[in-house]
C-alpha cells in the first residue's frame, strides 16, 4: 500500500484529511517546495545524501536494543527498542530536520523559520541551521519559553533566535500561527521546517518521507536481530511524525501498529491531547490542513494537556486519521500517571530513559506484553531521550532534593548579582 | 442588492469606496455598535464582521488579541450572526463575514451559507480557503446569491490570477503585499502594478486593502481600485482615542 | 609497538609508572580481578560480545563528523570529529563501564562501585548497572553532589545510591579514596568500577583495552571516509581514558597524539589541572598506583581546578606518564577562558556541543589547524555531549537569563511548598 | 635495641604488648603529648605515630579526619618527625612511624629510612606498600636497623603469606578483618583462626589490630597474639573524654 500515491484521489488527500488551507499568498510558496519536495523524492541521489549525513552527522543507523529484563519482567512478549534517542540533538526530530535543511539549500533559500512546543524540533532546526549555515527563527510560546529554557539556551548558543509568542494559549499552536505569519511575510528567502507530519500539503507527506528513515532501518535490524518482523510496533503520536516514521516500514506487513496519544488527566477530563484514542476529538480545518481536532463545536480550538509537551497538541496528522478510519493503526492513550511509572520502571529496569514523549509509547506496550506470548515480539520506538527534560521529569516526579538544588542554585544567582 | 451591484451604483457617487472592520464581539458588541455608527456617519460602503477563531493564523497582532479577547468573553458563532442581522438591518452600508474556514466548515457549508445569508451579509471572506477547496461553497453561495470572496496576491502568478479571475465574484480582495494584517504598506507602483495585474484577469471590482490607514494611501489608489479596505488602523484608533478618535479618523480617512 | 607487552618489563609498569599501591587486604581481589582480565582480553568472544553489547544498547560505532565550516572558517587543517558523545548516556565512559559490567559479571559478582566526579562516569555506571542488575552506590564529593545535581538525579533514578563524600576537598581524589575503603570492605561480592585508565594495575590497562574500541573504529573510519589517516589526534586528558582510546588507533602510526589538559586559570595560577602540560607536578604515589600529580613536597596533593569537572583530578593515567617521558605523545593545555570561547564557536559554526572536557581538545586543534595545510588531517575526539553539563555551561558563560529562570523556578518551587 | 628483640624482652613479663596509635598533629602536638603520656603511664608497650597524609585511602572517618585536620592545621613531615625524636626520647615505649607511601616515595627512601632511624623510630608501617614494591626499602632498613611492620589479613592466600612470612621482620601486624580502622570488630574464632594460619608462615611476633577497643577484646587476643593494637578506640575516647576519659580507657583496656 502507497499512502501517497494521489493518482486515484486528489493530491495531498488522505480519505478526507488533509489539503492545503493557506492563504493566497502562501500558494505559490507551497506550490514552489511541492515541486521542489517533488524532484527530491524522484531523485535517488537526494536520499543518499540525506542518509550519508545522518550517519556522518547525527550516528544513524539508531541501534535496536533488547530489553531483556523487561521481557522477562511482564512474562509476556520480547520487547524491542529502536534507540532514536541516540541521535544527535536526541530525538528524532532531527532527521526531518536534516533532510528539509537539503531540501532548503535546494530551494536556494537563506533562512529558516520553525516553531517549537517541547523546544526539541526547535533544538534540531538550530543545530541544523548551525550546520548549513542558514539563518534561524524559533517560534515558541512564551509559556513553553518559560519552562523550557534549557532548549532555549541551546538555542540560543546555536545562533537562532528564539520569539517568544504570547497570543492564545502561548504554546505550541500558537507558535505554529506565528510560524505561518512570518512565513506569509518572508517566503522568497524563508523557508518554514515544520516539526511533525502536520500542516498542509505536501508536509506530512515530507516529513514522514524524512522520517521513514526509522522504520527502514527498523525492519532490517528486527530481521537480523530478532530473526522475524515484530508482532506490535509502539510509537508516542504528537503530531505523529515518529509514529510514521518508524511504522511505514511495517505498512505492508502482517504487523499491528500502535499509536499513543497523551492521555493526560484521563478519559473525560478533558485535560488530554489524544484526538483518536479518546472521542472528543472532531474533524476540522486550522493550521492548513483538515484532521481531527480537539475542538468546540464552533470550531474554536480546545486547550488541551499533556505531561509531554511534545504530544501536546491539538491536531493529529491526516494520514493517521485516515489510517484510524480504515482501522489500519490503533490509538491508545496513556495517561500522565502511568507515563510516570513507566519511566521509573524503565529506568530502573534497563537503564533506558526515554523521553515523556516517548514513554507513552512504553506505557501502552507494558500494559500488553504481558497478555502476549513469550514467543510474540514488540517493538518500541524510543524517539527521544528523557535527560534533555530533566526539570519536566523532577517535576513530574516531584524530586525533593532536586527543588532544594534549584532553590539553592537561585540563591547562589541572587548572591552573585548582589 | 448584490454586491457587485451594490458597488457599482455607490461608485456612480464617489471615485472609490471604502470597507471597514470589526472583530465581532471585541472589545464589546455594544462598542462595535458604536463603531459602525461612527463608520456609516462617515459613509462607510462595506463593513466586514470577523467572526473570532481560535487560530487566526492570517492575522497581525492587534487582531489576533482581539479574536482572543472577544473568544474569552464569550462570543459565539450565533451571536456574531445575530448580530449581522441586527446591523445589516440598521446600516446602510453592505455587510460581509470575515473569518477562517473552520468556522463555516464546523456548521456545515449550506447551512453557513444560509445563515449568512438570513443575516443580510452580502458575502464571506475566508482566507484561509483557498479555491481548489472552495467549489461546493461557491456553489452554494451562488444559489444563494450571496458573493464568495477572492483575494489576489502580490505572489499570484498570472497563470494563477486567470484561475482565481475565472471564479471571482462580487469584490476580489487585493492584498496590497505580503504578511499579515496590521503593518504598513508603502502605497505605491508596486501596488499600483499588482493592481494592474488583477484588473487583467477579472471584470469584478477590485478591493485594496492590508495597510491602508490614511486619506494619502487612498489617494494613491483613487482611479486604479474600486475599494479601499480599512482594518487594523480603524482598530487602533478606537483602542486609543475612542469615538471622538475614531470619528476624527474616517472624517479624515474619506475627506 | 605493544605498550601492553610487559614481558620486558616488569607487569603493569609503564616506564617508572603504574604499578600496584594496594593495602595488602585488597591483593587477592586485584589479584583475582588481574587473572580475570587476561582471561577477557585473551578470549575473542569476550571482545566480541563487548562489540555486540555497544552496538545494540549503546549505539556504536559513533560516526566520524567532518567540521567543513569549522575548516574552512580557521583556513588550514581539515578538521573531522570522534562522535563519542553520541553514545548512550553521553560520553565515551559507557565504553569502559560496559566492558567492566561483563567482565563483573564474570567474576560472578553482584554489586559494583564507582568513584565518580561530574557525574558522567556515575552516570554511566548507574545504567550499566541498572541493565546487569547490579546493586549499585555511586561515590561523589559532596561538593559534586551539590553541583552535579543532574547528574545525581538520573544516578538516583537508575536505582543507583549515590553517597556524598564529605572528607578531603570533597570532590573526585576524595571519591577514589571513599571507594577503596568500600572496596576493602566489600571485595567479595563487590566489583569496583575505575572510571578512567588510573590507579593500581591492571584498571590502566583494562580501561585502556575498553577504550581502545575508540580509536578501533575511527581509523578504519578515517580511512574510508578521508581516504588516509591524520596527521594529528587530539583527545582531552582528565585521568586519559578517552585519549587513550583514540590514541591506541594510531599508536603505530605517523601520527602526531596531542592530549589537551585542563589549563584552569593557566600556567603559573597554580589552579589548573594540567600534570603533564605544565612543569607543577611531580612524580608520586597515591590512589593505588605511580604517577605525575599536582602535590606539594611532601606528597600531599595540591588543590586543583578545571571548568571541566571531569578533568579535574591530581594525577594521570602512567601511560601518558611513561608516553610524555618517550615524547610519543604532546601534551597541551586549555584555560577555561579559551574553552568557553571555543564552545561557542563550535555549537555556532557546526552544531555540535562538546562537552567542557571535550571542549579542551577542541581549543588545541583549533589553534593549531590554521597553522597547518588545507591539505593535512585532524581528528579530535568529542568524548561528551554538553547538554548534560547545562548548569556548569550556563554558569561558564554567565547566561542571565538562565539565572532568571532559575530563580523563578526556585519561586515555583517555594510557593509549591507552602 | 631492635623491635623484635624489644617484644621479646617485654613479652617476658606480660602476656600480651599493648601498641597505642596516635596522629600527628591532630587535634594539635601538645594533645598528642598529653596522650602520649597517659599511654606511657599505663604501659603502653608501642606508639605509632601517624604522618598525615592527603590521600589516606586506607584509613576510617576518624581518621582520615584527623589526617585531613593536621594537615590543615599545618603539620610538616619534618614537625612529626622532629615529633618523633622528642617522644622516643622522652618515653619508655617504642615509637613506629606509621603513614602512606608517598610520603616515604617524596623524601626518597633512603632520607626516610635514615630519618626514622634519626628520630629514635624502630620501624614503620606503610599500608599501601606491598611487598612488590618494597625489596630496596627493606633492605635500606635492614642496613639502618629498623623494620618494616608487613601486614598480613584475612584475605591473603596460604601461598601469599608464605611469602610475607619470608619477608617480615622485627613484627607482623595481622588485620583482624576486611575494612578500614576504625569499625569494631568481632574478636572470636575468625581472628584466632587467621593468627594460626599467620603463625604457620612467621617467626617474628604478631601484632593484631583493626578494632579493638576493650580488655575483653585483648583477654581474646592472650596467649595468641604478642601485641594488640588500639588506633581508633583511644582517639574516640580522647575526642569525647579527654584525658581523664583516655586515662580511664587504658586503665580498663590494660587490667
Ligand atoms: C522525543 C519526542 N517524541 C515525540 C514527539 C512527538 O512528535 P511526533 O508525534 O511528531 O513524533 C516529540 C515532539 O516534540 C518529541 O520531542
Ligand atoms: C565527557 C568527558 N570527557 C573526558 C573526561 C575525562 O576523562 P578521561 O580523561 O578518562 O577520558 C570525562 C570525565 O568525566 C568526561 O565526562
Amino acid at each position: 500500500m502507497d499512502i501517497f500515491d494521489f493518482s486515484e484521489g486528489r493530491e495531498g488527500y488522505y480519505g478526507e484529511y488533509g489539503g492545503v488551507f493557506l492563504p493566497e499568498i502562501l500558494q505559490a510558496t507551497i506550490e514552489e517546495l511541492l515541486v521542489c519536495f517533488r524532484e527530491c523524492k524522484a531523485d535517488p541521489k537526494f536520499w543518499q545524501d540525506y542518509v550519508a549525513l545522518l550517519q556522518n552527522y547525527s550516528g544513524r543507523p539508531t541501534p535496536i536494543t533488547h530489553l531483556e529484563n523487561l521481557s522477562r519482567k511482564l512474562g509476556g512478549a520480547q520487547i524491542y527498542v529502536k534507540r532514536d534517542d541516540l541521535n544527535h540533538t536526541g530525538s528524532h526530530k532531527i532527521n526531518n530536520v536534516m533532510g528539509q535543511g537539503l531540501l532548503c539549500q535546494r530551494l536556494g533559500k537563506s533562512k529558516v523559520i520553525a516553531e517549537t512546543g517541547a523546544g526539541q524540533h526547535g533544538f534540531a532546526t538550530a543545530t541544523m541551521a548551525a550546520k548549513f549555515g542558514f539563518e534561524c527563527k524559533i517560534y515558541m510560546g512564551a509559556v513553553d519559553v518559560a519552562r523550557q529554557r534549557p532548549n532555549v539556551f541551546w538555542m540560543e548558543n546555536l545562533g537562532a533566535e528564539v520569539i517568544a509568542v504570547e497570543d492564545g494559549q502561548k504554546t505550541l499552536k500558537d507558535a505554529v500561527n506565528e510560524c505561518m505569519r512570518d512565513w506569509v511575510t518572508n517566503m522568497a528567502d524563508t523557508h518554514y521546517i515544520l516539526g511533525t507530519a502536520c500542516g498542509p500539503h505536501p508536509f506530512p507527506e515530507m516529513v514522514s518521507w524524512f522520517q521513514s528513515i526509522i522504520g527502514l532501518e527498523a525492519r532490517e535490524q528486527m530481521l537480523k536481530q530478532a530473526g522475524r518482523l515484530p508482532d506490535r510496533v509502539y510509537a508516542c503520536v504528537g503530531g505523529g511524525s515518529n509514529a510514521m516514521g518508524i511504522f511505514q516500514g511495517f505498512m505492508d506487513d502482517d504487523v499491528e501498529l500502535i499509536g499513543s496519544e497523551g492521555g493526560g488527566h484521563g478519559v473525560g477530563s478533558y485535560m488530554h491531547s489524544s484526538r483518536l484514542a479518546y472521542d472528543d476529538a472532531t474533524v476540522g480545518v486550522a493550521q492548513g490542513y483538515k484532521t481531527y481536532f480537539l475542538q468546540n463545536d464552533e470550531g474554536n480550538m480546545n486547550e488541551t494537556h499533556s505531561v509531554a509537551a511534545g504530544l501536546d497538541y491539538i491536531g493529529v496528522n491526516p494520514i493517521f486519521a485516515h489510517l484510524h478510519d480504515q482501522g489500519k493503526v490503533r490509538f491508545e492513550a496513556a495517561t500522565d500517571v502511568e507515563v510516570k511509572e513507566a519511566l521509573k520502571l524503565t529506568m530502573r529496569t534497563e537503564g533506558l530513559i526515554p523521553a515523556l514523549e516517548s514513554t507513552h509509547a512504553f506505557v501502552t506496550a507494558i500494559k500488553e506484553a504481558p497478555t502476549m506470548g513469550k514467543d510474540q515480539i514488540i517493538l518500541i520506538n524510543q524517539s527521544g531521550r528523557g535527560d534533555k527534560d530533566i526539570f519536566t521529569i523532577a517535576d513530574a516526579l516531584d524530586d525533593a532534593k532536586w527543588k532544594s538544588f534549584i532553590g539553592g542554585k537561585a540563591d547562589q544567582y541572587r548572591a552573585e548579582n548582589n | 442588492m448584490g454586491l457587485q451591484r451594490f458597488i457599482a451604483e455607490r461608485k456612480q457617487s464617489k471615485d472609490i469606496l471604502v470597507m471597514a472592520h470589526v472583530v465581532c464581539g471585541y472589545p464589546s458588541f455594544e462598542e462595535n455598535l458604536q463603531e459602525l455608527e461612527i463608520m456609516a456617519e462617515a459613509g462607510v460602503d462595506l463593513v466586514e464582521l470577523q467572526f473570532p477563531f481560535s487560530e487566526p493564523s492570517a492575522d497581525g497582532p492587534l487582531f489576533v488579541r482581539a479574536n482572543e479577547q472577544s473568544l474569552k468573553s464569550g462570543t459565539t458563532v450565533d451571536q456574531c450572526f445575530e448580530f449581522m442581522k441586527l446591523v445589516s438591518a440598521r446600516f446602510p452600508f453592505k455587510v460581509l463575514m470575515m473569518g477562517y474556514y473552520n468556522t463555516a466548515f464546523k456548521m456545515g457549508e449550506e447551512a453557513f451559507v444560509k445563515r449568512v445569508k438570513e443575516s443580510g451579509g452580502v458575502g464571506y471572506i475566508l482566507p484561509d480557503l483557498p479555491i481548489e477547496e472552495s467549489a461546493k461553497l461557491h456553489r452554494l453561495s451562488e444559489e444563494a446569491g450571496i458573493e464568495p470572496i477572492i483575494l489576489m496576491t502580490p505572489t499570484t502568478s498570472d497563470t494563477r490570477l486567470a484561475k482565481l479571475g475565472a471564479v471571482s465574484r462580487g469584490l476580489v480582495y487585493v492584498v496590497a503585499r505580503k504578511g499579515v494584517t496590521g503593518s504598513k504598506t508603502q502605497m505605491g507602483d508596486d501596488v499600483l502594478a499588482l493592481i494592474e495585474r488583477c484588473r487583467q484577469h477579472t471584470d469584478v471590482p477590485l478591493g485594496v486593502g492590508f495597510g491602508i490607514s490614511s486619506k494619502a494611501d487612498i489617494d494613491v489608489l483613487r482611479g486604479h481600485a474600486d475599494v479601499a479596505i480599512v482594518g487594523t488602523a480603524a482598530l487602533k484608533t478606537w483602542q486609543e482615542g475612542g469615538a471622538p478618535g475614531l470619528r476624527q479618523f474616517f472624517a479624515e480617512l474619506m475627506a
